[in-house]
């Protein structure tokens, strides 16, 4: 049990981190935690992302000798995975856009309830 | 090891004994003032220490010339910044407090 | 130019997004043309697909002419090519409707929400034609920002529900992207095609499992499926009129798409039925939603806010067809998704036309609606006609797909539910003609012979016409049916099945 | 990858997490967030993601960090306690419990972590690697697989912020004159940076060597780790920068409204509008390689390459502008003229 954790605990984290995220989106009453846990569940996906396109003793993918490179062959081992990288960088874009439109909302509800507790802005609506 | 990765060794501890000083004065000080202070200084020296150590550590590793130039050209741009936007960051936490009216420590405050 | 309509129908309402945002900053009153002249190149470019897909045969289209699991590929067959046809004429028509409604409630902001309009057609068809799952993805962020935006525009109380949808929407869309992450994890493409290919040996895989299982919650997170439909109700319910009308027939229609591309194209049948069979506890999921939609509309004083949960009972229709795991089921969801997507346009065009007029749906404020809005009130009829299940109307033909699967898989209780949703549909229906028909003007007694005293106040022709090609569509989706079903449907049935 | 330091680092990011959803400070949680942006980025980079770590460093940790310390500013700094419904926490903490047991059943499942001949990484990923030099002349295999192979996808992933920014445009923007009715009594008490001299010298001092690193992020992407979006948003936080070292108003003398909005529109349109043009010559929409019919002495692998430069220089048009606009939208409460 103990060796199987610390070989996948990379994977153990990534969904306690993205289970924090979850829980504060569905728990938290406040409007800009619920925001923050939003970010933490995106992140926690990346990291998801980029801990399966890791390689052991493995460099940057960006290939040396630029110039007349198509002449080397290149071991594609040696270099980290460049595809998981790219996912992840429209994931993170994709998440401060969403980010950015949530926090918005969050201060027009702020500015009509003068409040970012979810319970006390129902009842004020629901008057 | 060559005498430089000694002297990159030596600028490593140096810069970790200040950011362990760093880091007791942010816990230890009184009062926001002086914890800022502790904060904004050794932040920065400790930094400058470590990228030094970074810049002997490359020279002595250098492979092409140009390459190591460019890097120590790099570091140096890295401490520039470090360099003015620690201390001005610092500056502006402080100046924000004292608008706000945070008060000062005193000895006879300190029951 | 005919091999680039695939991505034409994209491209074109993305650029004129642009040229929206470029012009209307100085120009808004022309962001209205460009928004319906790239919609109408969409529109034209899909028909095209269309008829491809009918004589050669399923499209395949490389994006940067990159071969298939390395780049980014269209791939458009049977099933989508018909979906595209109905969401850019769909969208069409509704921009056209939009005009007048869009400017009377937000005058000062045309050329952001013609923007945003064309940008949410955008990335519905995308999710629609694209065979790359993360492609989809970052489509389907498009869609659900572009609609964060459009239901928003509408102060007040839209606010906080947007909120919610955000919040919703993006647990939904986390969860496909982890999904898509426990299937690449194990494959190591993103391909569709090629991810089906690799499948195939990797059933017993638990990963494999679990990212299905996330895809598809995800997916009913996105659609408001039963236990998560609680954002849909008041954000729909609150947006602006136009923004209603686009989003509520092709929103929650595409996610159930995706949710049956993933189950066929994906997955195979085999793997979903057989492997997992656990469709029945689906299917009755399916029928509580469509018993929980059914009597919330029924519940409901606010005629706008009962559409809104009529569309989460329909959503149960097309969920429980599609998990009924017979050709039967997976027919009469596929034309649900067509005939559905019609009907909700053609009902929430029609409650956009009172609310232009009226300036609010309350049930009890409609009396005499129908000597007032004689046209409106024909449009909306007819949908809801249709969505009772009258011949020859659409509604008719897929609820009887859909019950004669059930019959056939022996799911009793999600025949009940159905005929329990039509029963509930005609209630509705009746209480508004009583209301809207018999409910007296004023205070003395209703007359055949005043009508002549009522003066007919109808919505403008801008947004009528279109309401009423919507209502005829309805009728003729149903009688064309069983050509859609020959020539559409079918071909994607026997390859599934 | 040391694995001791990975351990540390996800440790901390775990707790920095829960820190940043104890705070009952909002302006604390924010900022505790940004350091949990700047751990993960850091076990990223320690991961061989370089630039998806320069990205979050300059996404996460920086613009995002400022786009909540804008809101907060805007509006009330402290959660005011309230009692609680249990039952409702409890029920939710049972979901998230079963969801990520559930989740965790299949980590098992996955192939060992870090190695090189997993699915992941051997399958697709191992065609851009070995054939990025041949098909496009690109060393950095991330900027050639994001502005080549799937460059529709980032075509998209543009619009995306385009989408935001205009959404929040529409949604938060409010005319001169009209509601200056709700007025901000939560507001932070005002503190005006611009008065201080040290502070806008350092910003001036700063600010254009910001810039022209972000103009080496964009163009040397081929060569170095970087690319569009990460030098559009450094230039987008040099701009901020500058507007909170002076104030707003300082900033839209330089670049307005109108021009923030245009130039975001500009930046997609520099990329489609490349897919277009390949488009008219007679190939597949995005493949670059027939531009060497109207690029100057070029073959068909080289025309990628510096399509894809061009390419770059649209998304970071529309990042630069988008982050710009973003902030000002939420600083200035929307309306433009005065605010953080």
């Amino acid at each position: 049990m103990l060796q199987e954790l610390i070989a996948s605990y990379n994977y153990i984290i990534v969904v306690v981190i993205m289970m924090i995220g979850l829980w504060a989106m569905l728990a938290k009453q406040n409007l800009i935690k619920k925001c923050i846990g939003m970010a933490i569940f995106q992140t926690g996906i990346i990291l998801f992302y980029i801990s399966m396109g890791a390689k052991k003793g493995s460099t940057l993918p960006i290939l040396e000798h630029a110039h007349d490179g198509a002449h080397h062959a290149v071991v594609a081992a040696h270099y980290a995975n460049p595809l998981t990288q790219i996912l992840m960088l429209t994931a993170i874009v994709v998440g401060v856009a969403t980010l950015g439109v949530a926090l918005t909302l969050a201060q027009k509800v702020y500015q009509q309830n003068r409040s970012y507790h979810e319970d006390k802005i129902l009842e004020k609506l629901s008057k | 090891m060559s005498i430089l990765d000694w002297i990159a060794v030596l600028f490593l501890f140096a810069g970790s004994f200040f950011f362990l000083g760093t880091a007791i004065g942010l816990l230890r000080f009184p009062d926001f003032y002086t914890r800022t202070h502790a904060a904004g200084k050794g932040d920065t020296l400790s930094s400058f220490l470590i990228l030094a150590a970074c810049m002997c550590y490359a020279i002595s590793h250098s492979h092409d010339g140009l390459g190591t130039v460019l890097l120590v050209l790099k570091l140096l741009f890295i401490a520039n910044f470090i360099g003015i936007g620690s201390p001005t960051a610092t500056h502006a936490i402080m100046d924000a407090g004292y608008e706000t009216g945070v008060t000062h420590w005193h000895k006879d405050k300190a029951k | 130019m005919s091999t680039q309509a695939p991505v034409l129908m994209i491209i074109a309402p993305l650029i004129a997004s642009i040229f929206i945002t470029l012009i209307g900053w100085f120009r808004p009153k022309f962001s209205h043309p460009i928004a319906v002249i790239s919609l109408l190149i969409s529109s034209i470019a899909s028909i095209q697909v269309f008829q491809m897909v009918l004589s050669n045969g399923p499209q395949q289209y490389f994006l940067g002419n990159w071969p298939a699991p390395f780049g980014i590929e269209y791939v458009i067959d049977h099933l989508n090519s018909l979906l595209l046809v109905t969401i850019s004429v769909v969208a069409t028509l509704v921009a056209l409707y939009a005009k007048r409604s869009v400017e009377k409630e937000l005058p000062d902001k045309l050329a952001n929400y013609y923007t945003l309009f064309v940008l949410l057609v955008t990335g519905l068809l995308g999710i629609s034609i694209t065979g790359d799952a993360f492609n989809l993805y970052v489509l389907l962020e498009i869609a659900a920002l572009t609609s964060y935006a459009l239901i928003a525009f509408a102060k007040g109380r839209s606010l906080m529900a947007t909120f919610n949808y955000v919040m919703m929407g993006s647990i939904g869309a986390c969860f496909y992207l982890l999904g898509v992450g426990y299937l690449f994890i194990k494959t190591g493409t993103l391909n569709m095609t090629n991810l089906s290919q690799i499948l195939v040996s990797l059933h017993m895989s638990q990963a494999v499992l679990v990212g299905f299982v996330l895809i598809i919650l995800g997916m009913w997170v996105k659609m408001a499926f039963f236990p998560v439909h609680g954002w849909l109700s008041n954000a729909y319910t609150y947006a602006p009129t136009a923004s209603t009308c686009l989003i509520a027939p092709l929103m929650t229609k595409v996610s159930v798409y995706v949710m049956i591309r993933v189950m066929t194209s994906v997955f195979s049948t085999e793997y979903v039925f057989n492997h997992l069979s656990w469709h029945l506890v689906v299917v009755a999921m399916a029928s509580v939603a469509i018993l929980v939609g059914s009597m919330m509309a029924l519940s409901q004083r606010d005629l706008k806010k009962c559409m809104t949960y009529l569309v989460v009972a329909e959503i149960g229709y097309m969920v429980g067809g599609a998990w009924l795991g017979n050709p039967a089921g997976m027919t009469g969801a596929t034309y649900h998704i067509i005939a559905d997507a019609a009907m909700t346009a053609c009902l929430f065009m029609a409650v956009g036309c009172i609310i232009y007029k009226h300036g609010h749906t309350s049930l009890d404020t409609m009396k005499g609606i129908f000597r007032k809005m004689p046209l409106t009130m024909l449009g909306f009829v007819v949908g809801m006609l249709s969505m009772i299940g009258v011949p020859p109307t659409c509604g008719f033909f897929s609820k009887w797909y859909l019950i004669s699967g059930a019959i056939e898989a022996g799911q009793w209780h999600f025949m009940l539910a159905l005929l329990f949703s039509s029963l509930v549909n005609a209630i509705i229906f009746f209480r508004i003609i009583e209301i809207g028909f018999f409910g007296s003007l004023g205070s003395e007694t209703p007359d055949p012979h005043e009508h002549q005293d009522v003066a007919v106040k109808e919505a403008p022709l801008s947004m009528v016409l279109p309401m009423l090609v919507v209502a005829g569509a309805l009728i003729g989706i149903g009688i064309y049916t069983s050509d859609i079903i020959s020539l559409v449907i079918q071909p994607l049935i026997s390859a599934t099945f | 990858m040391i694995w001791q330091f990975d351990l540390i680092l996800l440790t901390l990011v775990v707790i920095f997490a829960l820190i940043s959803l104890r705070v009952k400070d909002l302006m604390g949680a924010s900022i505790v967030f940004g350091a949990y942006s700047f751990l993960m980025c850091l076990i990223w980079a320690g991961m061989g993601a370089v630039d998806v770590a320069f990205t979050e460093a300059a996404v996460g940790a920086g613009v995002s960090t400022v786009f909540m310390i804008a809101t907060i500013y805007n509006t009330g700094r402290m959660i005011k306690p309230r009692p609680q419904d249990m039952s409702f926490k409890l029920l939710m903490m049972l979901v998230v419990v079963i969801t990520g047991a559930f989740l965790l059943t299949a980590v098992n499942d996955f192939p060992e972590w870090g190695d090189p001949y997993s699915p992941v990484n051997d399958h697709v990923a191992a065609y851009y690697l070995t054939h990025s030099m041949s098909d496009t002349a690109v060393p950095n295999v991330v900027t050639s697989v994001l502005a080549d192979y799937r460059s529709f996808d980032t075509m998209f992933e543009t619009a995306v912020v385009f989408v935001a920014l205009i959404g929040i445009y529409g949604i938060i923007r409010r005319r001169r004159k009209q509601d200056d009715s709700d007025s901000d009594t939560d507001a932070l008490p005002p503190y005006d940076p611009s008065e201080s001299l040290i502070i806008r010298q350092a910003s001036r001092m700063m600010v254009p060597f910001m810039q022209i690193f972000a103009l080496y992020v964009v163009a040397h992407g081929h060569h170095s780790p970087g690319g569009g979006f990460q030098g559009g948003v450094i230039l987008g936080a040099s701009l901020i920068l500058y507007s909170m070292s002076y104030n707003l108003p300082t900033l839209f003398k330089k670049m307005t409204e109108k021009w923030i909005i245009l130039l975001s529109a500009i930046g997609v349109l520099i990329f489609s509008g490349v897919g277009v043009i390949c488009m008219m010559l007679g190939s597949n929409f995005l493949d670059y390689s027939v531009l060497s019919q109207i690029l100057p002495a070029t073959d068909s692998v080289m025309a990628r390459s510096h399509a894809m430069l061009i390419v770059e220089i649209g998304v970071a048009f529309t990042v630069m502008c988008a982050m710009v606009g973003i902030y000002t939208s939420l600083a200035s409460n929307g309306r433009f003229d005065k605010g953080l």
